[in-house]
């Protein structure tokens, strides 16, 4: 595509109606630069200074023209925006069934974490047809996560977890940048999506030989800190149970109920005498410093798949 | 050879003194101009360097760190120490009290004040920039600007405090002095419409400022104290500075631009010889956009993670504000039917803002479809966007302005082949440097990038070749602006047959404005086929 | 702020001098409506992160000395009171009163800012103050951000109080040597400030102090 | 303004501050916060409209004391539209330690 590109690729269902979306409102925007650069070259040729021509306002232009003019133009920028709006609100509700991958932004990298444990640095592979969800974090600084090919964009803000879905339909190895400032190298922080068929993705799954799958790595730093000490039957301390518990209301000490989901055991991981379970003692240590992000995601992968099967909502 | 020459404000005292304590409007007029004059052409060095830079796709024309300091010098000159005071402050300060009659400003000495804040301001910024820049983007979002960006962001943000009062003060004196100082018979509709576009500038230089004080100081706080406000450490939320950041950033824009339609207001009915069509709907068209103005910043926070109900509410809001804008357009179009239209030098520059500012606001109007802005946000397309807006329209605004009554304010004529021609050539040029950053934008180029993929360089190359046109444009009127001062021929009081006060008055005007305080008789842009008939009767 | 000049010789710009009084007036309150939306930025921030962090925010809130924020608003309203006799009995033409309810002011405003020192001094004690000794593994971040908001708030408010104190002893000085005599409008303005200083309080009283107290 | 009306202002002042400290120990739930601001605002009122005159002033001053306060509820009630919708998991920050 070098030489003289003028449109970009559309890999996506959702790109098309972007295109389709941004199409019309050229076409519109179109017609109404066009009015007014045809009506002011036209009245700056009739009406020149030089020229007698019939200056008699016969065509008495009144308000009700204008008003009329205006809300027309109105009306229709403003179906285009509700049409913009719905397409908006359609990036807001992932489909279920969605692969979840794991995004990091540090400065000046993207880090992505697949299910089964693959890593991989300024890449994404994706398979093709099936619906991706990616789950954004930021180590650092606002980035923002920008694959022009998918018409898709999202800052990624320190301290919150961002969501954003696609389903690529088109094989290819699309461009991936950077789009909010972050600091010397924000040009550089970015690299390449490539959507594979799931033959080609099932094998370079493999081909990664991940550390086994998320929940695997998660069980082996469930002991590693020490967790199982406590939580596991037989633990020296007395600790809440953590099978099936995920995605399960729990009880906490101060009388409030709360849903068992990522958050609450991220939350219970580096903070966790904000929400203590009823009937126990706030005596956990707190973790925050000790567990990287990563970890992180792997310890919660291990709880959520010792949760109630079928798995619950990460 | 020349008459005996009058007294006028220029020579009715002399010497370094008589202009650094002066309280006369139109003195405190020439030394914004000198101001921001020079901080056009520093910002505007920065802008040739950074298109320069852009010409290869790898960046070799200094450090990474190098081009991000270029486009926030770029940035933070050209918003605050040129668009924002560019018109208030000169046109505003010299001709606004003439049209009116009035013989000063409300509080003169808090005029001059507002000057020595903005020089102070601007050389503030100015040693921060010379000691190394600041590499954070004239929008300090934060964490990156507080606790990683390695600049010098304390000083340059203290040298923007410092220069937001002057606008606080400015806007101040302007709205007292429309209220109160108005010549007898000037009502309210018999305002010239710069004046209205200027009392609505000054409503959001009033409202919107002190908020930038504010968060600007809760930035400092951050980065000096190290406390935590917006910083994420300590569970504080980094959009609440864009919110508060935003809340003061878009109306200013519309600070930007309300002056420039003032001005494009006043040349269109005089280069046709004929009254401004809807003088109602224009007026209160200003009014109103100064108003919801301050109602659609979240349109710049889409993708930064706002919540959903927000965007959709910011969204709707955006396309109301465009509304106004679109009547003014239409209206200037309405006034050019049936008249006698002239094609000097301002007039040019008037349909080169007509015509650019209607796509800059179209497209922002592209922008504010939900959708389409998660795509384009943060691209090229938004940055063609501003720079319609600004560059399209606040700079050509500005110098069809000063071309405008630039006889008025120096008392020369200035060549006027010479000032078509340079018209002509900056609307070229524009067109071909921020055209092809639309198709840079779609393309999916992002913003502030130094380095780029290959296949977008044709794009730059096009947009730098047209930046050195746009230059050149920008400098031909130095040139024979300077040999109007010093051997062009004397302007007469009133060479456009315009109808404003300010055209009764010898030009250069007196001290004083007017011998005796006018008396206004009729309503602006009176014309009876083509003849003017003065506001203040045929003195 | 705008200059006041003595009534008899009027700007050059305005024909009359009620075309002064107005213009002054009008300038002072579009300069206080600069300083409405100053503070009003940092309440506006305040608000949204009490909407936004709920009780962690409202937590931090409790540790104020409520005690000490109701006499310091009592001190300010009575001073705002004072404020007021002051300007009345100033345009009423007496010399000797407005003196005297002008050194009341001052003294109240003093009282405001003793006081307020206190409350600094003992937050500090407990290690309160973020940048100097803030604990914050005993408070945690939100509170911390609480305490930001509210030595910002407090500090910008202490520092407009020490600022019409200033200029309300100048003004006590000027009436009491007979250079300042009834007819122009620095009383007036004077006295709009230091009521505007007063309502900036009134607002931030009940929003850090108040906060919270129903455990 | 006499000295009357002065400190019959005051007085009212004095007691809607013993209200609204009073109000705060009343547990009302979420409610604590709207009464309490109702009753700085009648405060504010007071001050406004006797201490600074503004009963007395014309129409203009009024309205350019208004447009401040409006200004502001445009601030507050705009952002207010992000931060009571917002619905993000608010994860607890691992941030590496900035230079």
């Amino acid at each position: 595509m070098h030489g003289f590109p003028w449109w970009p690729q559309a890999a996506s269902g959702y790109a098309r109606q972007i295109n389709f979306l941004f199409g019309s409102l050229l076409v519109i925007a179109f017609l109404t630069a066009g009015l007014v650069f045809f009506l002011m070259l036209f009245f700056a040729n009739k009406y020149r200074h030089g020229a007698n021509v019939d200056r008699s306002g016969t065509t008495k232009k009144t308000w009700r023209f204008e008003v009329s003019w205006t809300v027309a133009t109105l009306l229709v920028f403003v179906g285009l925006a509700v049409w913009g709006a719905s397409t908006y609100v359609h990036l807001y509700n992932p489909p279920e069934n969605a692969l979840q991958i794991f995004v990091v932004g540090k400065q000046w990298m993207w880090k992505a974490q697949h299910p089964g444990g693959q890593r991989e640095i300024n890449e994404l592979h994706v398979p093709v047809d099936q619906p991706v969800r990616l789950v954004l974090a930021s180590q650092d600084v606002i980035h923002s996560f920008f694959i022009p090919a998918l018409r898709i964009k999202q800052d990624v803000v320190p301290g919150r977890y961002e969501t954003m879905w696609f389903r690529a339909d088109r094989v290819g190895r699309y461009h991936l940048f950077c789009a909010e400032y972050c600091g010397t190298d924000h040009a550089k922080m970015g690299g390449w999506v490539t959507v594979m068929n799931p033959r080609d993705f099932a094998s370079w799954l493999r081909a990664q030989g991940g550390q086994g799958t998320l929940a695997a790595q998660g069980q082996q730093l469930f002991h590693r800190y020490g967790c199982s000490g406590c939580h596991e039957a037989g633990g020296t301390v007395r600790a809440p149970n953590l099978n099936g518990l995920f995605g399960s209301p729990v009880p906490l000490s101060d009388g409030s109920v709360v849903i068992a989901d990522a958050s609450y055991v991220r939350d219970s991981i580096l903070d966790p005498k904000k929400q203590v379970a009823a009937g126990y003692a706030p005596v956990m240590p707190t973790f925050a410093g000790q567990v990287s992000e990563d970890d992180l995601a792997k310890l919660v992968a291990y709880i959520q798949s010792i949760g109630p099967q079928p798995g619950g909502r990460a | 050879m020349h008459a005996p020459v009058r007294e006028s404000y220029l020579n009715a005292s002399v010497g370094i003194r008589s202009w650094l304590l002066t309280t006369d409007h139109k003195r405190i007029a020439l030394l914004y101009f000198g101001g921001i004059t020079f901080f056009f052409f520093v910002g505007g060095i920065a802008a040739t360097l950074i298109r320069l830079e852009l010409i290869t796709p790898q960046g070799d024309l200094g450090s990474p760190d190098f081009y991000n300091r270029l486009f926030t010098m770029h940035g933070i000159i050209m918003v605050w120490f040129f668009l924002i005071p560019s018109i208030p402050t000169t046109m505003g300060n010299f001709i606004l009290p003439m049209m009116i009659g009035a013989r000063d400003l409300a509080f003169p000495r808090l005029n001059l004040l507002s000057w020595y804040l903005y020089i102070a301001g601007g050389l503030i910024t100015l040693t921060a920039l010379l000691l190394g820049g600041v590499d954070t983007g004239w929008t300090f979002y934060e964490p990156y600007s507080t606790f990683y960006a390695t600049g010098y962001v304390i000083l340059t943000v203290f040298g923007i405090f410092v220069s937001g009062f002057s606008s606080i003060l400015t806007g101040l004196n302007f709205i007292v002095t429309v209220h109160k100082l108005r010549a007898p018979g000037m009502t309210w509709y018999r305002l010239p419409v710069f004046v209205w576009s200027t009392y609505a500038t000054s409503v959001i230089l009033v409202l919107a400022t002190p908020v930038l004080a504010m968060t600007l100081l809760m930035l400092l706080a951050e980065r000096v104290l190290h406390v935590g406000i917006f910083s994420p450490q300590l569970g504080g939320d980094p959009l609440l500075f864009q919110h508060m950041f935003w809340f003061y950033s878009h109306p200013a824009v519309y600070i930007m631009i309300l002056p420039s339609m003032g001005v494009i207001s006043e040349v269109v009915p005089v280069f046709s010889s004929k009254s401004l069509f809807g003088y109602y709907f224009v007026v209160w068209c200003s009014i109103a956009i100064a108003v919801i103005g301050f109602l659609v910043w979240g349109h710049h926070m889409f993708v930064a993670g706002q919540s959903l109900y927000a965007s959709l509410a910011f969204s709707f809001l955006s396309y109301l504000v465009a509304v106004p804008s679109a009547i003014k357009v239409f209206n200037w179009v309405a006034t050019m039917h049936e008249g006698w239209i002239r094609f000097d030098a301002p007039m040019l520059y008037a349909f080169g803002f007509i015509g650019l500012f209607t796509i800059g606001g179209l497209t922002g109007l592209m922008l504010a479809a939900l959708a389409v802005d998660v795509h384009v946000t943060d691209t090229y397309f938004v940055v063609a966007h501003f720079h319609y807006i600004m560059v399209g329209g606040a700079v050509m605004g500005f110098f069809a302005g000063l071309h405008y009554w630039w006889p008025k304010i120096s008392g020369r004529l200035y060549p006027d082949y010479w000032a078509r021609f340079a018209a002509i050539l900056a609307f070229f040029g524009f067109n071909l440097t921020f055209f092809p950053q639309f198709i840079l934008g779609y393309l999916g180029m992002p913003r502030r990038y130094q380095s780029y993929p290959p296949e977008f360089q044709i794009w730059h190359v096009l947009s730098s070749a047209g930046a050195s046109i746009l230059a050149v444009g920008y400098a031909l009127p130095i040139f024979y602006f300077a040999w109007s001062i010093l051997r062009g021929p004397r302007a007469p009081a009133n060479p456009w047959r315009a109808t404003g006060l300010e055209w009764s008055t010898p030009s250069p005007p007196p001290p004083e404005n007017f011998s005796t305080t006018p008396t206004v008789i009729r309503p602006p842009y009176q014309y009876d086929r083509g003849k003017p008939c003065m506001q203040a009767g045929d003195v | 702020m705008s200059e006041a000049t003595s009534p008899r010789a009027i700007g050059i710009q305005y024909a009359t001098l009620a075309q002064e009084r107005e213009a002054v007036t009008l300038g002072m309150w579009a300069f206080l409506a600069t300083e409405v939306l100053f503070f009003g930025a940092l309440i506006a921030a305040y608000l949204n992160y009490r909407v936004w962090f709920g009780s962690d925010f409202i937590a931090a809130a409790r540790m104020t000395k409520v005690v000490l924020g109701t006499a310091n608003t009592a001190v300010l309203l009575t001073s705002s009171a004072c404020m007021a006799m002051a300007v009345t009995t100033f345009e009423a033409g007496s010399k000797r009163a407005p003196v005297l309810w002008l050194a009341a002011t001052a003294l109240l405003g003093l009282a405001f800012v003793a006081i307020k020192a206190t409350e600094w001094w003992l937050e500090y004690q407990e290690r309160l103050v973020p940048a100097l000794n803030f604990d914050l593994s005993r408070y945690g971040g939100i509170a911390e951000i609480f305490f930001v908001f509210y030595f910002c708030a407090t500090g910008l408010h202490a520092l407009h109080l020490l600022i019409g104190i200033s200029l309300v002893s100048w003004l006590a000085i000027r009436i009491g040597n007979g250079s300042l005599v009834p007819g122009g409008s620095t009383t007036r303005l004077i006295g709009l400030y230091w009521h505007f200083v007063d309502i900036v309080w009134i607002f931030l009283f009940p929003l850090i102090y108040l906060a919270g107290r129903t455990t | 303004m006499s000295a009357a009306t002065i400190w019959r202002c005051w007085l009212a002042l004095i007691l809607l501050l013993a209200a609204t400290t009073a109000s705060a120990f009343v547990p009302l739930g979420n409610f604590n916060l709207p009464v309490s601001l109702t009753i700085a605002v009648v405060k504010a009122l007071i001050v406004l409209l006797f201490f600074m005159e503004l009963r007395a002033s014309r129409a203009l001053v009024r309205a350019f004391a208004a447009a401040g306060f409006f200004w502001l509820l445009i601030m507050i009630t705009l952002t207010g539209a992000d931060y009571w919708h917002r619905t993000d998991a608010r994860a607890p920050i691992d941030q590496t330690k900035p230079r």
